[in-house]
């Protein structure tokens, strides 16, 4: 099970050859790409921040979970962190098993716990300012509701 | 002993830091813990409507016994992936 | 939007360059790899006969049905063709799309499409024999059921 | 004028080539000229009951034309992925 919280460049090959075994007959990976827009506003780059250590336990706690709620071989969960450009992936999930229909329900659900649970933040950089983006997918979230949100 | 408190993203920005150290009292838990920091940091209150907490890096409730040596980390509403 | 039927090895890198776009925050890629097993049986390696024009030709159509029903910016979808390995990719399906949810439910949807339409067939080897495995998932199959096929 | 018939997967095995040309018969149809070709082949007739057909790469019905110069493909369920 690979598990990574890094600044570096993460690599979907790396992703599909940890979770590659011959018994399993599919893979399915998911990059989340930084994008040029969000909410119709132009994005110059993100900064990522995140809480290294608690963050790799909480993704091999959700990869561990979705081995046992789908029929996987293996998963990888691997999130970036630092300065990234427009592009660039943040988000790397890959998973394998015997056939592809739990591949890509155990990666869906991977990738919502991942942005449910792991303490890692965004923050947008525009030309004229900037904004740490947090929730609306969080744990936080579900404990309180928007109109009760402090600030 | 002390506790040592982690702040990331906003909240790290508006406490000015990312990490400090607290002196241990008995029989803290989060919500002591938090309290005092809130009387040091006053900025912090504007936060506490969405904060999670973790101590020793799992998540606890705001009742959860915070020991001596342990560390607390204030958790913003989460916006990985 | 990349398409693709050929001998040479499939790379998922490539298939991640063609669909990654400024503007798409999600991109799902799936890989169809040859099991070393099936149905109990020890697999040796396969061989992919395939109807090549055709089978581009209904990729591209299958791919484009994909962008029109799912919010998508770009598909591809390429097959391998001849002998493979165990563990060697012979199908690879990627998509994106400005969020995640339309490039998990169109990277199923073009996988079971490509499955059921394209015309491709695929021999086993074993240790002992041989056998083309043809249906059940594709079009054929749902005019003639199983009680009703010729051999 | 004639008429090309590819063969694939194990009715090519069967038939012992992957394409032969037929001449072609006004008012052919794909009926027409899988009839023609089981007189010649009689193998195939095992596996018509699952067979599709396309003509010039577009899957086609039984009774859809098949025109001088044009390409009949018999395909078997398929397996790819």
């Amino acid at each position: 099970m690979l598990i990574r919280v890094t600044p570096e460049r993460l690599n979907p090959e790396e992703a599909i050859e940890a979770v590659r075994r011959d018994e399993a007959g599919a893979v399915d990976v998911f990059l989340g790409i930084v994008r040029n827009t969000n909410k119709g506003r132009a994005v110059d780059h993100l900064v990522y921040d995140a809480y290294p250590s608690m963050a790799e336990k909480t993704m091999r706690e959700v990869a561990e979970e979705a081995l046992e709620r789908f029929d996987l071989t293996d998963s990888a969960v691997l999130h970036r962190t630092g300065r990234l450009e427009i592009g660039e992936t943040s988000l790397l999930v890959a998973v394998s098993a015997g056939h592809r229909a739990a591949t890509f329900e155990a990666g869906h659900w991977l990738v919502n716990e991942v942005k449910r649970r792991v303490p890692v933040w965004k923050k947008e950089v525009w030309a004229d300012g900037e904004e740490w983006i947090e929730g609306p997918e969080s744990l936080g979230m579900e404990r309180a509701p928007a109109t009760m949100r402090g600030s | 002993m002390v506790i040592t408190v982690l702040f990331f993203a906003s909240l790290a920005d508006a406490v000015g830091t990312r990490e400090l150290s607290l002196a241990h009292m008995p029989g803290d838990t989060v919500a002591s813990v938090r309290d005092r920091l809130i009387a040091a940091h006053p900025q912090v209150s504007e936060f506490t409507e969405t904060l999670l907490y973790a101590v020793d890096e799992e998540y606890a409730d705001e009742d959860a016994p915070v020991p001596a040596g342990a560390t607390l980390a204030l958790i913003p509403p989460v916006s990985g992936g």
